[in-house]
């Protein structure tokens, strides 16, 4: 009955190489030693991500992003990058207007969810001068799962019938078992992943509170992690609660102490997002000079994320963001 | 002239097909205003989902972001987007809601693009997002959007989320899980569901103010009709006033 | 190159099914609402567990077992098990006693690690009257993931050459992407799952301290799971950390109050196993009649965990095993 | 008459072979005593791991299980088996020990079984428990056995765990993850490691006390020996002070 069965593959190109023994041979390598690994976003975009390189953002678009580095990204005029758009919302609006990226994995993009379509990355998108592959979430969460595992394909159910799986770079399968067509998942090791936690130690073991999307698995995956911080605690903490440990130290390479870094981004707990800057900053987007001005100001002529929250509010635009967060606003 | 618009309408009959103690993911918007209002009236015990991981959260206002701190205020569980997924996957998902730019007679949504070159699209949209995986793993997919000849198409662009496929059983024999599957179009005109045998869609309620010529006329394909065509039940004024009052006071949705 | 590669399967008997759609249908119909679950251990195992039924047990042998669950499983007298042996020992120890089990998934049996063999469960797999399969602690852990996530299998590195794959149910597979050899194991669905748990709510929101081993996987792929718990906490407490909720309340069919539940094995944070009674339990083993004495006065004349708990030195006991745990019993 | 017992010997030499700054697989006994003694000497930055799912704690004792307590006390990470399995599997592992029944020239081990016959086996044994999978996916794999011809025989009844299989190739032909396998087997009399080739085991130190002819009348099989045969260093007097006052005091382990 498998013989009869016809198995169909996506057309589109994969953009990383899934072998499961070449990512070994990288990890065998990678240090596991519990060092000082505290340094500043310049440093650590400098040190680990190369033009060319496959990059990940963690977080959810708008929903605890590690805001420090994408600007450094773009600061550093990284060139030539591959993008998981896994919800790429705010994070995807900076690197494209940094003109970072050339190959995008799309499971959802140029969207900021509620709040609208970006004109600038749908003009960018819609160019044809970046190379797309179309995904799904799960799909890219999967994809990224399946390299945490140290595997080079998992298999689900999703997917399967669409052009979304037509432009994609998945292929079917039979369940050995069963003989069930499913889609098989190449693996997505990214050569790097910045994630936002609320605290970590020096070493990188981190706590996260709230939605973890697919940010266990990214820094498990990623051949490079870069960890920004809301604060820095003792290792004490960690080890007082060593069930709660989110990430572990020996997947990550930098950390990165950034206290609100995650604006104009949600941080749960701590902040919400600020509404009336995305807004603004989806409105200057419709005028391409306009919008070269308002990035050039925001991004390319602030130093560090410090001088750029400074120039949006401040810690007292923050205070605003935590009453927010916190329901405690009203009047 | 009713006491209410086409949102509210096509939000209170969504509302209803959310029985309680069922589990439903929802997107922002008028899927979260509906799961909102069906608590809050017949289904306290309804367990809202969202993809990037908050379930079944005590909401304080409407999410912004499926991600967002809102999705798990005071939530049951705040996990991760492959542990919902997988429990999509695992069979223990009732309903989803979608939304898009067209969507075909057997009910496939197209969330992408509109053009014939995926590589320069003349319009780009978001994409899947997850959308496709709630449309492949949940049992029963339903819509709520305005109605017309253009949205309403047999020429649809890109199928980013399964229907039915090309009807039949090809939705299985592709590979989806048995049994799933588009469950209700609702729109400002009428409430469709899927014919049994082809999947092709099927008119079971007009709304108030349509006749059937008006609900064929808005659909760039031909409809087929149920037996005994009835009257969609108007939105009662406790449904009206909980949706008007607790769930979007601000009139984000149902503003629109 | 797929072609010449000899594609190997285990040659022994595969005791659950793995059918992904079924497995669905089942769980289509499984509650979903959060109502009050809490009962006895005697309903419970009366209620969710049949004769013949796949049983699984959270835990890892003598560290957070669901100790009222297995006895009461004996006294019931359920037949024709089938068991997953994942690291199983104690639990193991008193299902045989029980003779509840004719059908055994191997990962690892009859020990109990660095206390010796157990005489009796030795004695039962050596007799031929049990059916055996053999697999590996990693293979079983990731047939339980591919039922949590919705699958019939999943793809691994492990156990291919050898033995205990040629007496398993495990098929090889080629990765479609880089050709590469895998093994598929098949999706383990039990029909009944008791795991015990620090403390959750009346609806089976749990919270868990200390190694989970595969119990989160477990819960989710269980058709009925029945939770023991040290304590019933309010709902609130869950509401008051959504992200340390570690197994949600739609994966559970009952809730059984245990405090002091896993004596005699160890309950991280709370009580040291209670090593003494453990040797003396083997001990007596290497006499079948002196066992059967044992076995009758600790298990089928005690009505309940309480009694049990009593006869062994009730509070008092656990207050001892409680100073071990936190390392204050030194004098 | 040497100041120290055949298992202090072993568990020296083997905690000589963890570097600062490696992972490490261990169970209960004497590998966790090798691991805790160069964490104490000349690895402070080992990461030690327990297959049930500690990973770093701060021992206060030796475990009696792999998942007890002590596993992850004061630990970085308590976390669940797949996740330490697939921490290996990804290739963040450096090393693990193993122990058996039997063992073969190309280090494979029998922890199952003796007898031909499965389903009624003459001496039943645990089984793999995680064995198999460490000595799958970790890098390097290690083993501390007192030495005898039973012991080490070319008629294994049983392959538990993966070594070299059949030897050259054969371990990696069989889908095993390329450039790992069995690394050192540390007995009383010897240390051996295999030929870069055929990966047949190969003598490379010899114990005091010891002559090449007690090492082969002690082997079911036919060893290869290194080109230059090195003595093994014996226990030094800080290694054994540490190992006796701080590892194992109560001599759990050094005590058999």
């Amino acid at each position: 009955m498998n013989k009869a069965v016809e198995l169909k593959q996506g057309q589109n190109q994969l953009f990383s190489d899934p072998d499961a023994d070449k990512a070994r041979e990288f990890f065998r390598h990678k240090s596991r030693a519990m060092v000082n690994k505290v340094t500043t976003a310049e440093d650590a975009v400098k040190r680990l991500l190369k033009d060319g390189d496959y990059l990940t953002i963690g977080g959810f678009g708008a929903n605890r992003i590690p805001t420090a580095i994408l600007h450094e990204i773009v600061r550093q005029r990284k060139k030539n990058l591959a993008f998981a758009g896994h919800t790429a919302t705010h994070d995807m609006q900076i690197l494209v207007a940094g003109e970072c990226i050339d190959r995008l994995d799309i499971a959802y993009i140029i969207g900021l969810e509620a709040r609208g379509l970006s004109p600038s990355s749908r003009r960018a998108v819609e160019s044809g001068n970046i190379k797309l592959t179309e995904w799904t979430n799960a799909t890219l969460s999967w994809r990224i799962k399946a390299a945490a595992m140290g595997l080079s394909f998992l298999p689900a159910r999703n997917i399967m019938g669409t052009d979304t799986f037509k432009y994609s770079a998945d292929k079917e399968i039979l369940c050995p078992f069963t003989g069930q067509k499913y889609v098989a998942h190449p693996a997505l090791y990214p050569d790097f992943a910045a994630i936002h936690v609320h605290e970590c130690d020096v070493y990188g073991n981190a706590h996260v509170y709230g939605s973890s999307v697919s940010d266990q698995d990214l820094a498990r995956a990623a051949k490079h992690v870069v960890l920004t911080t809301e604060r820095i605690i003792p290792n004490e903490e960690i080890r007082r609660t060593p069930h709660a440990t989110f990430i572990p130290f020996w997947c990550v390479d930098a950390v990165v102490e950034v206290p609100f870094g995650s604006y104009p981004g949600n941080m749960p707990y701590e902040y919400f997002s600020d509404e009336a800057y995305l807004k603004e900053w989806l409105n200057i987007e419709k005028d391409p000079e306009e919008f070269k001005k308002f990035f050039k100001k925001q991004v390319y002529d602030t130093k560090n994320f410090n001088e750029y929250l400074e120039l949006n509010g401040g810690i007292e635009k923050i205070i605003k963001l935590r009453a927010i967060e916190h329901l405690t606003d009203k009047a | 002239m009713a006491d209410y618009n086409p949102m509210e309408l096509m939000i209170c009959v969504a509302a209803r097909n959310l029985e309680d103690g069922a589990t439903v993911v929802v997107g922002t918007g008028a899927p979260c205003a509906a799961a909102m209002l069906a608590q809050k009236t017949h289904s306290p015990n309804l367990c809202i989902m969202f993809e990037a991981g908050g379930i079944a959260p005590i909401l304080p206002a409407m999410p912004i972001s499926v991600g967002d701190s809102r999705t798990f205020h005071k939530a049951i569980l705040a996990t991760s987007m492959p542990d919902v997924m997988e429990t999509c996957q695992r069979g223990m998902v009732d309903y989803t809601f979608l939304g898009g730019a067209q969507i075909d007679m057997y009910g496939n949504i197209n969330s992408t693009m509109i053009g014939d070159n995926h590589a320069k699209p003349k319009v780009r949209f978001p994409g899947s997002g997850g959308a496709n995986d709630l449309a492949s793993l949940c049992w029963r997919t339903m819509m709520m959007t305005p109605q017309d000849a253009k949205r309403f198409t047999d020429k649809i662009n890109f199928i980013t989320s399964p229907g039915y496929l090309t009807g039949g059983t090809s939705r299985y024999d592709a590979g989806l899980p048995k049994g799933t599957g588009p469950y209700r179009i609702i729109t400002n005109m009428a409430i469709m569901g899927f014919d049994e045998e082809t999947k092709w869609m099927k008119v079971l309620n007009v709304n108030p103010g349509y006749s059937r010529k008006d609900i064929q006329d808005n659909c760039g394909f031909e409809l087929k009709w149920a037996e005994k065509l009835v009257d969609t039940d108007p939105p009662h004024a406790d449904e009206l006033r909980i949706l008007r009052e607790e769930v979007d006071p601000h009139r984000y949705i149902i503003g629109r």
